[in-house]
C-alpha cells in the first residue's frame, strides 16, 4: 500500500494559516461555521426540489428564482415565532439539549479537510475524535425527549439511544479497516493516501460505513426517531421557535457531517482532477447528498426490531470479516497492486452480501401477551 | 351445501319451537326477546342453516316498543334470514348476541348509544359514538336536540 | 411490574372527563370567536426601518406556511388532493406537513367539526405558537353545512377558534383552497410588527 | 435477569398522522409492543341517520355522498337502490350500466387511496401515495366531466342517474383504461418486491378467517384471508351477473395480502369497466320518477360491495315521504372488530400498519 504523502507536503496548507496559531482557530471556525449553515440550507433546498422531482410535482419554486429562498423563509419564519415551553416539562434540560445536540456535530468539522491541510486542527487521531464527538449528538436527543414530557418524543429518544448504539460498532470497525489500509488516523493523511478512492478499496467498508451513518443521522430507512406515521414528529415534538430551528439545523448538520466524512474517507476528498480542491471536495459532497435524498424518497421505514437485529446479525459479522480480510491483505500482501486489489474486493463484497443475505431475514414476530 | 328458501327455514324453525317463541311474519322471523339467544344459537349451530355471518344490527324505534333487527346470512349455503326481537320502551333491555357472533361488538354498542337498549351479557357497552353526560338518545322519535 | 404511581385513572373516569370537557366547551361556545380585521384597513405609522422589516417578516411567514394536521373529514381529501402532484401546495413553501402543532403555522380545518372532537381542535389551537392563522375549509368548517341540524356538529370552526380566511364548498376545489391560501398571504402580507400585539 | 419495565398508555389520535381521520385508539405499551388497545371513535359522528330521517328521501342522497367522502359514488348507489326496492321501480338499462362503470372507477380510485396510505404508513416518504393520487386525479377528472364535482358527486337518482354522459367522457374513459394497467403493473415494480416492504408486511397482523367471518369482517379485509365473499358475485345486484371477472383472494391474511388484495380488484374492476363500455347501450338514462316520493309501508335491506366491504341500507317507510328509519350497515366500523386481536403482541409501528391495511373511512365509521 501507498504511504500517506504522495501528494507532494509543498501544495499543503500550513497548519497555522493565515498566519497565526489563534487567527487559524478564529478563520477556521468561521469558515465551518459559515460553511456548514450554508450546505444545511442548500441542502434543504435540494432535499424539497428533489423530493419533488421524485414525486412527480414541482416542489418550492415561488420563494426567489427555483425557490432558492425558500430555506431562508423558513428559517426567518421559525425563528421570530413564539417559544412554547412545555409546562411539565423540565425546563433546564429543555433549553440545553438543542445546544446539546447541534455543538458536537459543528465540532466533528474541525478534523475535516477542505483542502490539503485546510483543516481547524488536523488531529493524528482524527477518526477517532469523529467518532467520539459525533455520538455526543445522541445525548441530545435523548435529553430533548426526556426534557419534553411527551410520551411520543420518550419514544423518539429511546429509539435514537438504541440505535446509536448498536449502529456505533459496525461504523467503528467499517472505519478502523480504512485507517488499516491508509495507516493512519488522520483524515488529511488519509485523504493525501487515497490514489484510488477508498470506495473502490474498500467496498465494504464504504456500504457498511454508509448503512450505519444513515442510521446515526436518523435517515430513511432509519428514521425512527421522528417517524411521522408513528409518533408524529418524534423527538422535537415539543419544540418551536428558535429551538426547534436548532435541531432541525442538527439533522441537516448530520446529513453534511456524513456526507463529508464518506467524501474524506472514501471518495478521495478534495482529491481530483482540474478543479480546485475545495470544488472537488463539495461536489463529492452533493454527490452523497443526492442519494441520501433519493434514498429518503423511495425506501419505506424499518421497525425498530429490525433495524436492531439489522445491526447486530448483518452488518457486524460483515464488519468484522471486513477488517480482518482488510488486516490480511495489509499484512500478507503490502505491495498489492491497485488493479488486482480492487476486483478481489468488490468481488468479495458481492459474494458476501449474496451469501449473508441467504442466512439473514429480518422479520421479528408476535410477542405472546 | 344447499340454499334454503325462508319458508324452509321457517319449517324448521317452526317444528322446533312453539310460536310464541318465533313466528314467521312478512319475510322474517319474530323472535320474542327472551327466547332470543336459544333461537339464535340454533341457528348459528344447526349444520343445515348455519348462520355464521351476521350482516347488520340495527334497531327501530315504533314508538311504544323497539325492534331489534338481525340480518343473517351463511357463507356456506349463501342463504340469509331477518331476525325480528320486540322490546317494550319502559324496559330496553334485550340479551347480546356478542357471544355467537363477535361482530356484534360494535353494532350493539351503536344500538346502545344511539337508541338506548342496553344488551344483557355485551362485554363492553358503554357509549360510542357520543360522550359521557350526552343526554338523550337521538334516534328514538321523541327525540328533541332542544336547539 | 408492580410501581407505584400516584393515581392510575379508570376508563370511565377518563370518559366522564372527557364529557365534562365537551359539555364545557359546548355551554361556552355558544357565540362564534371574532376575529377582527379593521386593522386590515388601518392605515399604519409606518417608517423605513419598521416597513422593511417588515416587509422581510411577512415575506418570511406568507412564504413558509407549514399547514398542522386536523383532517376530521371529507375536505381533508381535496387539501391532500391540493398538496399532491397535481395542484402541489409545496410550490408556496407548505410541503411540510407538521404533525406536531408546536412548529406549524396554519391550522386548515378541513371536515366537520363534531362537540366531541371541539376539545381537541381547541387544544390543539392553543398549543401553535405564534403567529397562527386559521383557514375554515369547506361548508362545514363555515356554518356546519349540509350537517348543520345536527345534535353532535359545532356550526362553523368560528365557535371554536378565530378564523382568518373562509373557503366555501362542499367540499372546495383544490384551487379554491389555493385561493384562499393566497388570501391568507395577502392578509399576512397587511400586518406589521408595531401592530402587532393589539 | 428480567428487566422491570412499567407499561404505560398512549394516546394514538384522535389528530395522529395515520389515524385516517379523527380515530383515537388508547394503546397501553410495553417499550414499543402493543398490550392493549381501545379504539375510541365518535369523533366525527355527524348523527346521518337522524337528519336523514328528518329529510325528504331525494335530500338524502346528498347525505349518503358524505358517508364515505372516498367512495361517494357507491353509497349512493347502494342508497337509491334500497329506495328504489321500496318504490318497485326499474332503471333504464343504459342507466344500470353506467351506475355500473362509476362505481368500479370509484373503487379504483377508492383503493388507489388505501393502497398508497399503507405504503405511506409503512414509512415512505409521501412517494408511493403522490403516484397513486397522479392516477386518482384522472378518475376524478372523468367524475369531474361526468357530474362536476370532485368528491362527492350526487350523481345517482331514483330511477337512474341524473343525466347522461356527456360526449368525451367514453373516449377519455378508454383512454384511462387503456393506460392504468401499465400504472399497476408500475406500483408492482416499484412496491410488490422492496425488501423492507415485505419484511413490514408480511406476516404481520394476520386476521385468521374463522375470525373474519366471527367478526363479520367484510370486503378486501375479509377476502385477504381467504373468504371468497363478495356481494357482486354471491348476491347479485344491479347488473353484475352480466359480467365476466374473478373474485381474487389471498390466503395468509396478513397486511402483505390485505395490499395485494387491493391491487388484485383493481384489476378486477377494470375488466367490468371495459365490458360495460362495450355493452353500454343506447336510451335514457332515468326513468321518470317524482322528486317527492312516498313510498308504500315496509322495510328493506339492501347491500352492495362498496370499496370496503359490504354496505347496507337498511330503511322502514311508514308511507309518508320522510324514511322512518334509516340505517347503514358500515363496513369500516365492523371491520374494526377484530382490531384488538390483530394488533396486540406487535410493536407500536406495526399496529400502525395494521390499522392503515383495514383500509377505514371515519366518515362511515362515526355517520
Amino acid at each position: 500500500m501507498t504511504a500517506a504523502g504522495t501528494i507532494s507536503q509543498a501544495s499543503a496548507l500550513a497548519s497555522d494559516w493565515p498566519g497565526n496559531f489563534w487567527l487559524h482557530l478564529l478563520v477556521f471556525a468561521l469558515i465551518i461555521l459559515a460553511f456548514v449553515i450554508l450546505t444545511v440550507i442548500i441542502l434543504i433546498w435540494l432535499e424539497r426540489r428533489l423530493l419533488g422531482r421524485i414525486q412527480v410535482r414541482p416542489g418550492p419554486n415561488r420563494a426567489g428564482p427555483f425557490g432558492l429562498l425558500q430555506p431562508i423563509a423558513d428559517v426567518v419564519k421559525i425563528l421570530t415565532k413564539e417559544d412554547t415551553v412545555p409546562g411539565w416539562g423540565d425546563r433546564l434540560v429543555f433549553w440545553l439539549a438543542p445546544l446539546v445536540a447541534f455543538v458536537p456535530v459543528l465540532l466533528v468539522f474541525a478534523v475535516v479537510p477542505f483542502w490539503n491541510g485546510a483543516l481547524l486542527a488536523d488531529l493524528n487521531i482524527g477518526i477517532l475524535y469523529v467518532l467520539a464527538v459525533s455520538s455526543v449528538a445522541s445525548v441530545g436527543i435523548f435529553m430533548t425527549g426526556w426534557a419534553s414530557g411527551n410520551k411520543y418524543s420518550l419514544i423518539g429518544a429511546m429509539r435514537d439511544i438504541a440505535q446509536l448504539i448498536s449502529y456505533e460498532i459496525p461504523m467503528m470497525l467499517s472505519l478502523a479497516a480504512v485507517v488499516l489500509v491508509a495507516g493512519s488516523l488522520s483524515l488529511n493523511e488519509i485523504v493525501a493516501a487515497q490514489d484510488v478512492p477508498y470506495i473502490l478499496l474498500q467496498p465494504m467498508g464504504f456500504t457498511i460505513f454508509f448503512i450505519a451513518a444513515l442510521a446515526e443521522a436518523n435517515r430513511t430507512p432509519f428514521d425512527l426517531v421522528e417517524a411521522d406515521s408513528e409518533i408524529v414528529a418524534g423527538f422535537n415534538i415539543e419544540y418551536s421557535g428558535m429551538k426547534f430551528a436548532i435541531l432541525y439545523l442538527m439533522e441537516y448538520s448530520e446529513v453534511v457531517f456524513i456526507a463529508a466524512i464518506a467524501t474524506s474517507l472514501f471518495l478521495g476528498g478534495w482529491r481530483g482532477p482540474f478543479l480546485p480542491p475545495f470544488l472537488w471536495f463539495v461536489i463529492k459532497m452533493f454527490a452523497v447528498f443526492f442519494v441520501l435524498i433519493w434514498i429518503r424518497g423511495t425506501l419505506p421505514r424499518l421497525r425498530i426490531d429490525q433495524v436492531m437485529a439489522f445491526a447486530w446479525k448483518f452488518l457486524l459479522p460483515l464488519a468484522l470479516i471486513n477488517l480482518v480480510v482488510t488486516g490480511a491483505q495489509v499484512v500478507f500482501w503490502p505491495q498489492a497492486p491497485y488493479w488486482s486489489l480492487v476486483p478481489i474486493n468488490v468481488t468479495l463484497l458481492a459474494a458476501l452480501l449474496l451469501l449473508w443475505a441467504r442466512f439473514f431475514r429480518l422479520g421479528g414476530s408476535r410477542v405472546g401477551i | 351445501m344447499q340454499a334454503l328458501s325462508f319458508d324452509e327455514i321457517a319449517g324448521l324453525i317452526s317444528a322446533k319451537y312453539a310460536p310464541e317463541m318465533v313466528a314467521p311474519s312478512q319475510g322474517s322471523l319474530v323472535v320474542g326477546g327472551e327466547h332470543l339467544l336459544e333461537v339464535a344459537s340454533y341457528l348459528r349451530g344447526t349444520p343445515e342453516l348455519d348462520f355464521d355471518y351476521l350482516i347488520s344490527v340495527t334497531a327501530v324505534d315504533y314508538r311504544g316498543h323497539f325492534e331489534i333487527v338481525y340480518h343473517l346470512t351463511s357463507l356456506q349455503h349463501s342463504h340469509s334470514l331477518v331476525l325480528k326481537v320486540r322490546c317494550p320502551q319502559d324496559k330496553p333491555v334485550m340479551p347480546s348476541v356478542v357471544s355467537l357472533w363477535r361482530g356484534a361488538d360494535l353494532q350493539e354498542r351503536e344500538v346502545f348509544d344511539l337508541m338506548g337498549v342496553s344488551f344483557a351479557g355485551h362485554p363492553n357497552l358503554k357509549r360510542l359514538f357520543l360522550w359521557d353526560g350526552f343526554k338523550g338518545y337521538p334516534l328514538r322519535k321523541d327525540y328533541s336536540s332542544g336547539t | 411490574m408492580e410501581v407505584g404511581r400516584e393515581r392510575i385513572y379508570s376508563a370511565a373516569e377518563l370518559d366522564a372527563h372527557e364529557g365534562a370537557l365537551i359539555e364545557a366547551l359546548r355551554a361556552s361556545s355558544q357565540q362564534p370567536v371574532t376575529d377582527p380585521d379593521e386593522w386590515l384597513q388601518k392605515e399604519l405609522q409606518r417608517n423605513v426601518l419598521v416597513t422593511s422589516v417588515d416587509a422581510v417578516l411577512n415575506w418570511s411567514r406568507r412564504s413558509s406556511l407549514w399547514p398542522v394536521i386536523c383532517f376530521p373529514a371529507c375536505c381533508a381529501f381535496e387539501f391532500i388532493g391540493a398538496s399532491a402532484s397535481r395542484f402541489d401546495m409545496s410550490r408556496f413553501g407548505m410541503d411540510i406537513l407538521r404533525g406536531s402543532p408546536r412548529q406549524a403555522d396554519l391550522l386548515i380545518t378541513a371536515g366537520t367539526l363534531t362537540w366531541k372532537m371541539a376539545p381537541q381542535v381547541r387544544r390543539l389551537y392553543d398549543q401553535m405558537a405564534e403567529p397562527k392563522w386559521v383557514i375554515a375549509m369547506g361548508a362545514c368548517g363555515i356554518t356546519g353545512g349540509i350537517f348543520r341540524d345536527s345534535y353532535s356538529v359545532v356550526p362553523g370552526y368560528n365557535r371554536i377558534v378565530p378564523v382568518d380566511v373562509y373557503v366555501p364548498g362542499c367540499p372546495p376545489r383544490p384551487e379554491a383552497l389555493l385561493n384562499g391560501i393566497e388570501m391568507l398571504r395577502q392578509k399576512i402580507n397587511a400586518r406589521s410588527i408595531s401592530t402587532e400585539g393589539e | 435477569m428480567a428487566l422491570k419495565t412499567e407499561p404505560f398508555v398512549l394516546n394514538i389520535g384522535p389528530l395522529h398522522p395515520s389515524t385516517h381521520g379523527v380515530f383515537r385508539l388508547l394503546a397501553t405499551l410495553d417499550g414499543e409492543v402493543v398490550i392493549d388497545i381501545e379504539p375510541i371513535i365518535g369523533y366525527l359522528h355527524r348523527g346521518i341517520e337522524k337528519l336523514a330521517e328528518e329529510r325528504e328521501y331525494q335530500k338524502d342522497i346528498p347525505l349518503c355522498d358524505r358517508l364515505d367522502y372516498v367512495a361517494a359514488m357507491s353509497h349512493s348507489m347502494a342508497y337509491v337502490m334500497a329506495v328504489e326496492k321500496l318504490l318497485g321501480i326499474s332503471v333504464p338499462e343504459r342507466a344500470e350500466y353506467i351506475r355500473v362503470i362509476m362505481v368500479e372507477l370509484q373503487r379504483i380510485a377508492s383503493h388507489l387511496l388505501a393502497v398508497g396510505s399503507i405504503a405511506n404508513e409503512i414509512g415512505t416518504f409521501f412517494t408511493p401515495f403522490m403516484y397513486m393520487f397522479r392516477e386518482r386525479e384522472r378518475i376524478l377528472d372523468l367524475f369531474d366531466m361526468v357530474c362536476g364535482q370532485r368528491l362527492l358527486y350526487n350523481y345517482m337518482r331514483f330511477g337512474g342517474v341524473s343525466h347522461d354522459l356527456p360526449e368525451e367522457f367514453i373516449p377519455a374513459l378508454a383512454k384511462f383504461i387503456n393506460q392504468m394497467p401499465g400504472y399497476i403493473d408500475e406500483y408492482d415494480q416499484l412496491l410488490a418486491e422492496n425488501e423492507i416492504l415485505l419484511v413490514r408486511t408480511k406476516g404481520i397482523g394476520v386476521l385468521p378467517p374463522e375470525l373474519a367471518i366471527n367478526c363479520s369482517v367484510s370486503g378486501p379485509t375479509l377476502r385477504a384471508s381467504g373468504v371468497a365473499r363478495d356481494i357482486r358475485r354471491c348476491d347479485p345486484y344491479s347488473i353484475y351477473d352480466r359480467f365476466e371477472f374473478d373474485i381474487p383472494t389471498r390466503t395468509a391474511g396478513d397486511c402483505y395480502d390485505r395490499y395485494r388484495q387491493r391491487i388484485e380488484e383493481m384489476r378486477q374492476s377494470l375488466r367490468i369497466i371495459r365490458q360495460a363500455v362495450e355493452q353500454l347501450p343506447q336510451g335514457k338514462v332515468n326513468s321518470q320518477v317524482p322528486i317527492r316520493v312516498r313510498p308504500p309501508q315496509g322495510d328493506v335491506f339492501v347491500h352492495v360491495e362498496a370499496p370496503r366491504g359490504e354496505l347496507g341500507f337498511y330503511l322502514v317507510s311508514d308511507g309518508s315521504e320522510k324514511p322512518y328509519r334509516f340505517h347503514i350497515r358500515a363496513p369500516s366500523l365492523i371491520n374494526l372488530t377484530p382490531l384488538r386481536e390483530m394488533i396486540i403482541g406487535w410493536k407500536l409501528a406495526d399496529a400502525i400498519v395494521i390499522f392503515g391495511s383495514i383500509d377505514i373511512i371515519m366518515g362511515e365509521i362515526d355517520r
